[in-house]
């Protein structure tokens, strides 16, 4: 169809997809367990430039990786501490997170913006991507992309298989119950809300390390907000998420690809299709009400203060 | 019996601001008896409860656990030790299924398909079947509480806390209950039974402690004790019961026909053809078990949930289409179970909570501009008459008791003169004199003219203050009976969903039993 | 680049001398107003590369200040006068959104001087507009461009569908058919000046679709990482992007400001500064041709450095007719040469590309 | 070990006491941060509150600056307030803002050369329906469909923005502007303009409006049953449904209200001090605004004041920026220190701190 071929296709949108889907999924647990925190966009710009930042004085992109992680957990921290030991509005202290995260790693990457950082090591040899058609999709992509997919797949698990996901599901249920029954609340979403904070900055620092392979100021430009975004979309189910993550990243990919082969559609909604397709579906999901309703954590954005 | 008891608790205290919870309560708890706790509400039975299960420890004071200091630091620990508790409130997750929910309440769950053989197992075993795979949000009150029952039966519990258990359930249910616990004591489990229902306690327990104002004032035998000796010791005066001349009806001022409502929320309860024929002067009580559309049903009448007009009408005239205060400029007022949050704005002021409903009839605004001075008048109005116990008008809502709050906001509606009044639980968690003055004020109100329609659990109080007794079970009513002449065995079956039953039938009543 | 900061740091020895004894008593204050941030490495680090260059130049007779992340309007309006406030003599105002605010503020200051980038109204006697001919880098692009492809296919990343952009393309394009009749561009809109991960999503796009030569009027280096993976090649832009020489950049397209504004703050200084309109291109120095790499053809490189000397010269233009709009109607007759008019407000496509001007 | 304990009502003392505690707290913070820059915290602390007000170079044109740069602030936070007051989470005024803008501008500009005296006000009305329209987006998306607005609100964002670009270098371009992206400098056209109305004091109409919005708001919310119901709705959804607070009627009247003033913030901003329609119109003041909201308590006066500090604490930045060479992202996460300082001192005017004596479990 307009020449586009769909195994390029496939293969950037999966790249493009990675880092909204790393970030939706560690949001994801952290609804789950009844938080809502919008900070996302700060913490991913912040695991971007901290990644980028360890990757390039250390020539690690593991390192990268991880301070990424590290750093995204360590402003989800400040969150986790305001909202859940201080009783903040979630609403506002996400959006200061936000606020603070773009500012912070605007001063922390000063000096990084045009260096290079150190190459990913493909996963698989050769061989392996180099076959026709499965090869590109299946095998040619870094490690992170393999491990966002196995990180869906673990947090679905969790979530619905195991006595650690019944627990998170319960807190994010009724929050007095869970308290009743002598589950630490807050401890416990803490824990969530640092996932979520490392899964983000991994999210980020994916981003400037093997996405764009580049650091500047801003340059989630508004990842953070798809990945809130895709959670409703998925309505907390994790290949959910995948999936939304990856029809965003299709039309993202696919309006450049359109544009480039000359596709006869104005260019200006071309552009804006991504936000336009995200809105719609979110409209289709939402009108579903029982199942919708029934999966949206009940306590999402209460504030939990146990009395007594 | 002799030797350490199970549970000793010795010169217990917890102070909140304000209020001391347990001031220096100390009584024991024997093996294999059933050991009652009696307190009006805010005597600091639930405080106390939640120091044994671990949630809340005491300012001052110790618990032995067979002799061996007891100190739970949390929940876990109580039940380590073989301390179980089914809440008043339940502690269930609706999202979930019964299995996972009773997962949660144990230390070292087997797998789900293990849990799910033993819960049908355990739960048949005692008479209270239960379907391991159901989501709770789905269940009936009483089958929730038989999640929290099985939950703590499957942990083999050496001392069982049971928090108000029967207020959600049918006479035939508390039947079931009953039976189960007596079972349980015989195999050697202790009970620690919390109520203020008297008749239950005599009925149940070997041992009574009763508290008042947070402090033990006295403990009997239940077993030899009247009903009327442990409840003056409880409320610590005789009370009257509430009052009234003969009735005297008119006519027919609100009627209801038809009326189904599909639920707003996932699990709540469809509504299905109401219909009701209120007269002026008359008090029509609708008994029902918790959850079987008693909200929806408010909703319905006071105009929060939109119907087809002709569905309910008053004074003859279609109001189904009707919202909440273009139903209030007509006489229907209403006064819904929860206060906080439905009734009343909880951080709201008394003056604020005035204006919430009394806008309409009292004139409180002029074109949308809103006379706080007015409005000021009428809370106060309220308070006074209501002897609403409260540093003034400016105080928030939530800084008043549940007894206050609740005669302010039942004040806050008769006082508007209303031609239909419809009450949801009006003593719910309200202290006895307190119920005993809403009581009252409700009978005064019908006597002058107005029709009143009291929803509620609690059948004793039904049977003392309506004229007239319908039963709502999964949204639906049974027919109206006169109260005169009513025995417990046909409420019983009334609230278990036998509708249409004019006669008692004894084949039915039989098979129930 | 070497060429040039030769150049300029022999005037700096030069005037060095001079510079402290005009401005004995207090050094002249130069200020800038930046769009983006220094660290942009595009745009507004040339520019602050270019005041650095202005401070090394004249040591303690300039003392240089500057404002980042200015937004155009309002906001830039208050920043430029509060710098006239606080006592600035000379204001280099680097954004074309500047263009209002920067003659509203000159008004009311009549004795600070003002130099707007890439604008064209001078309403006040001490207000100039500069600007470059980038066109002319393109033209030398393209021509390198053309020749360089394999698949016939050259991908261009546009920022926005403005005269500046088109101009670009059009000349690139043009240059690229000279040399190659079955060239074919693909033009992928950003709607953004600066936005890696939309840039590298772009490049990415028209690699997919054939590109194998990429052409970018954003600023980030972003798409280079992306044409290094797949061994496509382009070129730098803004700045010289060396660090991805010598492939996928095999050349680039410079701005180098610091001639110009070091020419203009010792105007300033001499009392000899007047307001003026300066379009300077690859002869003056304000746009420089990066090193054409080895990946490049030694006969290519050759034609390509003989197109920049003629254009340096003036010998020649890069859109000299014949000419035809998109649509087949002459723009250009044989040997015509194109007005600066047409040129500065350029919103049309010269035949041969496909696609529309978006607006 | 510390407990927070509920107040039973909130503390008039400390809520008055918070916002004061948290400037000084963020001054002690961000001073740090600065002093890590290695730059005097002292001298930046106080060319950043002291100086745009105060310093005799600046003062006299930096104090009616505040209210400008203060004016489209407040507009936008005060119509966030309401609604996020009732519950209503409306995070994409900016887009509100842009469309308000576009909508306006183009109304004056269809009209352009006509020069009659009811083109600026046809232009305000047309920039509330712009900003009100596309805030009317998610109101009925959420209630004909539950859907999620603060996600389409937000969303929304991006897409007025590309309308923005589109407009700017197509439909609303300058025809006399050399092909330039842009408007037509809307300040400089007689019946487009949004003058200064007293010189020298930085008064338009914006700025006009917004303390209108102001005192509308505080009347609103203490006098009038639709504040009231406002309050209610956000305090106790159950109990506004059972005072006959329709809750669709309330999210079409909140999202309504803070989008047509966002509207006119970008029209009296396009008007004015930004003069015309050009790529990067936005600056943020949508977003900025959210925190305004929230600084100000979601009080009409809170909002006024913390509308003038966010003006003061940006154009101090900028003097900061000028004089010092603080770089602009440490301005930015000066103010993020600001929402979190606030948000954090915010628990002691609802709960007490208790110091448990008894032993840590």
């Amino acid at each position: 169809m307009f020449g586009i071929d769909p195994i390029t296709l496939i293969v950037a949108l999966v790249t493009v997809s990675t880092p909204v889907l790393l970030a939706a999924v560690g949001e994801l647990v952290v609804e789950k367990t009844g938080v809502l925190n919008l900070g996302v966009e700060g913490m991913m710009i912040t695991g971007a430039v901290m990644g980028f930042v360890v990757a390039v004085d250390t020539g690690s992109p593991t390192l990268g990786f991880l301070a990424g992680m590290a750093s995204g957990a360590a402003l989800a921290l400040i969150f986790g501490l305001l909202t859940q030991l201080l009783l903040s509005n979630q609403v506002a202290t996400g959006l200061a997170l936000t606020l603070f995260g773009l500012g912070l790693s605007a001063l922390l990457g000063v000096g990084y913006p045009g260096l290079t950082p150190p190459a990913v090591a493909d996963p698989f040899p050769d061989a392996l991507s180099d076959l026709p058609v499965v090869g590109p999709i299946l095998f040619g992509h870094s490690l992170v992309i393999y491990l966002s997919v196995l990180l869906v797949a673990v947090v679905w698990y969790v979530l619905g298989h195991t006595r650690a996901g019944l627990i998170i599901r319960a807190v994010g249920e009724n929050h007095d119950a869970a308290h009743a029954l002598g589950y630490k609340v807050i401890r416990i979403r803490l824990m969530a809300i640092l996932f979520g904070g490392a899964c983000a900055g991994l999210g980020g620092a994916f981003l400037s390390v093997v996405r764009v392979q580049n650091w500047v100021e801003g340059m989630t430009a508004g990842a953070g907000w798809i990945a809130l975004a895709l959670v409703v979309f998925a309505s907390w189910k994790p290949w959910r998420a995948l999936l939304g993550a990856y029809l965003f990243g299709g039309v993202t990919a696919l309006q450049l690809r359109l544009q480039a082969a000359g596709v006869d559609v104005p260019v200006e909604i071309l552009s804006m299709s991504p936000y336009v397709v995200t809105i719609i579906v979110l409209v289709i999901m939402s009108s579903d009400r029982s199942r919708a309703a029934l999966n949206a954590p009940a306590a999402l954005g209460k504030v939990f203060h146990a009395t007594g | 019996m002799s030797g350490p008891a199970l549970l000793s608790i010795d010169g217990i205290t917890k102070a909140y601001p304000g209020v001391v919870a347990n001031d220096d309560v100390s009584f024991a708890i024997q093996p294999g008896e059933v050991h009652a706790l009696l307190g009006e509400n805010g005597a600091g039975k639930s405080t106390l409860v939640k120091m044994i299960y671990g949630l809340v420890r005491p300012d001052s004071g110790s618990m032995a656990m067979n002799g061996a200091p007891y100190a739970p630091a949390e929940p876990r620990a109580a039940r380590a030790l073989g301390v179980a508790m089914v809440f008043q409130h339940f502690s269930l997750f609706e999202a979930l299924n019964v299995a996972e929910n009773i997962s949660l309440g144990m230390e070292n769950p087997p797998r789900q398909r293990d849990l799910a053989k033993r819960i049908t197992d355990v739960s048949e075993a005692y008479g209270l079947p239960l379907d391991p795979f159901r989501l709770v949000g789905d269940l009936s009150a009483g089958e929730r509480q038989r999640v929290e029952i099985v939950r703590c039966l499957l942990q083999d519990p050496k001392l069982l806390v049971m928090d108000e258990p029967t207020s959600v359930l049918t006479p035939q249910e508390v039947e079931i209950l009953f039976r189960t616990l007596r079972t349980l004591r015989d195999e050697g489990t202790s009970i620690l039974y919390i109520s203020h229902k008297l008749e239950e306690i005599r009925a149940l327990c070997d041992e009574a402690t009763i508290l008042r104002l947070g402090k033990v004032v006295g403990n009997c035998d239940p077993r030899e004790t009247s009903a009327a000796e442990m409840a003056e010791m409880m409320v610590g005066k005789s009370l009257a019961a509430p009052a009234r001349d003969s009735a005297e009806m008119g006519k027919v001022v609100l009627k209801v026909s038809g009326l189904s409502v599909d639920p707003a929320t996932p699990f709540g309860t469809p509504l299905r053809h109401i219909g009701i024929e209120l007269h002026a002067g008359e008090v029509l009580g609708i008994g029902g078990v918790a959850g079987n559309g008693q909200d929806e049903l408010l909703a319905a009448l006071s105009g929060e949930t939109p119907t087809a007009p002709g569905s309910v009408t008053l004074n003859h005239e279609p109001i189904g289409n009707m919202g909440p205060n273009a139903r209030r400029a007509l006489g229907l007022l209403c006064a819904p179970e929860e206060r906080l949050g439905h009734a009343a704005a909880p951080d709201m002021s008394l003056v604020e909570n005035a204006l919430l409903t009394a806008r309409m009839r009292k004139g409180l605004d002029r074109s949308g501009f809103i006379d706080w001075q007015a409005t000021r008048a009428f809370a106060t109005e309220v308070i006074e008459t209501y002897d609403v116990r409260t540093p003034g008008p400016d105080n928030a809502a939530r800084a008043l008791s549940g007894g206050n709050l609740q005669k302010f906001v039942i004040g806050r509606e008769i006082m508007q003169d209303p031609k239909v009044l419809v009450v949801n639980q009006p003593t719910w968690g309200v202290d006895a004199s307190a119920a005993a003055a809403i009581r009252q004020a409700i009978l005064d109100l019908a006597q002058n003219g107005a029709g009143v329609i009291v929803i509620s659990q609690d059948l004793d109080e039904l049977l003392e203050v309506a004229d007239s007794f319908t039963a709502l079970n999964e949204g639906r009513l049974s027919n109206v009976r006169a109260t005169g002449g009513l025995t417990m065995e046909t409420i019983g079956l009334m609230l278990g969903g036998a509708h249409d039953m004019h006669e008692p039938d004894k084949e039915a009543l039989h098979a129930e039993a | 680049m070497k060429p040039f900061t030769k150049l300029v740091t022999a005037s700096a020895m030069a005037l060095g001398l001079a510079a402290p004894a005009i401005a004995q008593d207090d050094p002249l204050q130069v200020s800038f107003v930046y769009v983006g941030s220094v660290g942009d490495l595009g745009w507004t680090y040339e520019h602050d590369r270019a005041r650095l260059a202005l401070e090394e130049h004249f040591g303690d007779a300039v003392e240089t200040t500057y404002v980042e992340n200015v937004p155009e309007g309002a906001d830039a309006e208050r920043v430029l006068t509060q710098m006239a406030l606080s006592g600035a003599d000379l204001i280099f105002t680097t954004s074309f959104g500047y263009m209002d605010p920067t003659n509203a503020v000159a008004e009311r200051f009549p004795n600070v001087m003002f130099e707007h980038a890439t604008g064209y109204r001078r309403d006040h006697p001490n207000v100039s507009t500069y600007s470059a001919r980038f066109y002319e880098g393109r033209a030398v692009m393209g021509h390198i461009a053309g020749q360089m492809t394999e698949s016939n296919i050259v991908g261009y990343i546009g920022s926005y569908p403005i005269p500046e952009v088109i101009r670009g393309i059009n000349s690139a394009y043009l240059h690229a058919r000279e040399v190659n009749p079955d060239i074919e561009f693909r033009i992928v809109w950003a709607y953004t000046w600066f936005d890696p991960a939309v840039e590298a999503d772009a490049a990415q796009a028209l690699i997919d679709q054939g590109a194998d030569v990429i052409m970018q009027h954003t600023d980030s280096t972003a798409p280079m990482t992306v044409m290094e993976e797949a061994g496509a090649i382009g070129f730098g832009q803004a700045s010289d992007m060396y660090q991805f020489a010598p492939e996928p950049r095999v050349s680039s397209i410079i701005d180098d400001w610091a001639p110009y504004y070091i020419a203009r703050t010792q105007a300033v200084m001499d009392g000899t500064w007047e307001s003026t309109d300066t379009w300077d291109g690859i002869g003056p120095g304000m746009v420089g041709i990066g090193e054409m790499t080895d990946a490049i053809p030694e006969e290519i490189r050759a034609s390509a450095q003989d197109m920049v000397d003629a254009i340096a010269s003036g010998e020649y233009h890069p859109f000299t007719g014949p000419i035809n709009r998109q649509d087949g109607s002459e723009w250009l007759a044989e040997g015509e040469v194109a007005e600066d008019g047409t040129l500065l407000g350029m919103d049309f496509y010269v035949e041969g590309l496909t696609g529309d001007v978006p607006n | 070990m510390l407990r927070l304990e509920k107040r039973p009502a909130p503390s008039r003392g400390w809520t008055m006491a918070t916002p004061v505690l948290a400037v000084v707290l963020t001054m002690i913070a961000g001073g740090l941060m600065f002093a890590a820059l290695g730059k005097s915290p002292v001298e930046a602390i106080r060319i950043i509150f002291w100086d745009p007000l105060f310093n005799t170079q600046f003062a006299s044109y930096a104090r009616p600056q505040i209210l400008v740069k203060a004016g489209p602030l407040i507009l936008i936070a005060i119509g966030l307030s309401l609604g996020f007051r009732a519950g209503v989470w409306n995070i994409g005024a900016e887009g509100q803002y842009i469309m308000g803008a576009l909508a306006g501008a183009a109304f004056g500009l269809a009209l352009y050369p006509s020069e009659s005296p009811l083109i600026f006000p046809g232009m305000v009305i047309a920039g509330a329906l712009g900003g009100w329209a596309w805030a009317m987006i998610p109101a009925i998306l959420k209630t004909r469909f539950r859907t999620n607005e603060i996600l389409v609100s937000l969303l929304l964002v991006y897409v007025a923005e590309k309308l923005l670009a589109s407009a700017a270098t197509g439909l609303l371009r300058n025809p006399e502007g050399r092909g330039f992206p842009g408007s037509r400098q809307l300040n400089r056209l007689d019946a487009m303009d949004n003058p200064e109305l007293i010189a020298n004091t930085g008064m338009h109409w914006g700025v006009v409006t917004a303390f209108i919005a102001v005192i509308m708001a505080y009347v609103l919310l203490n006098k009038h049953l639709l504040g009231y119901q406002i309050k209610l709705a956000g305090q106790a959804p159950r109990a506004a449904r059972f005072a006959g607070v329709n809750p669709s009627r309330l999210i079409v009247l909140c999202l309504g209200t803070s989008g047509a003033l966002a509207g006119l913030a970008g029209l009296f901003e396009v008007t004015g001090p930004a003069g015309q329609i050009s790529i990067d119109f936005n600056v943020g003041y949508g977003f900025t605004a959210i925190i305004v909201a929230f600084l100000g308590r979601l009080h009409p006066i809170g909002i006024l004041l913390a509308g003038l500090l966010m003006a003061l604490t940006y154009i101090g930045g900028e003097l900061a920026q000028m004089m010092l060479q603080i770089p602009a992202p440490a301005i930015q996460a000066f103010q993020g220190m600001l929402l979190f300082f606030l948000l954090a001192v915010d628990v002691l005017s609802n709960y007490r701190i208790r110091i448990n004596t008894e032993g840590v479990a």
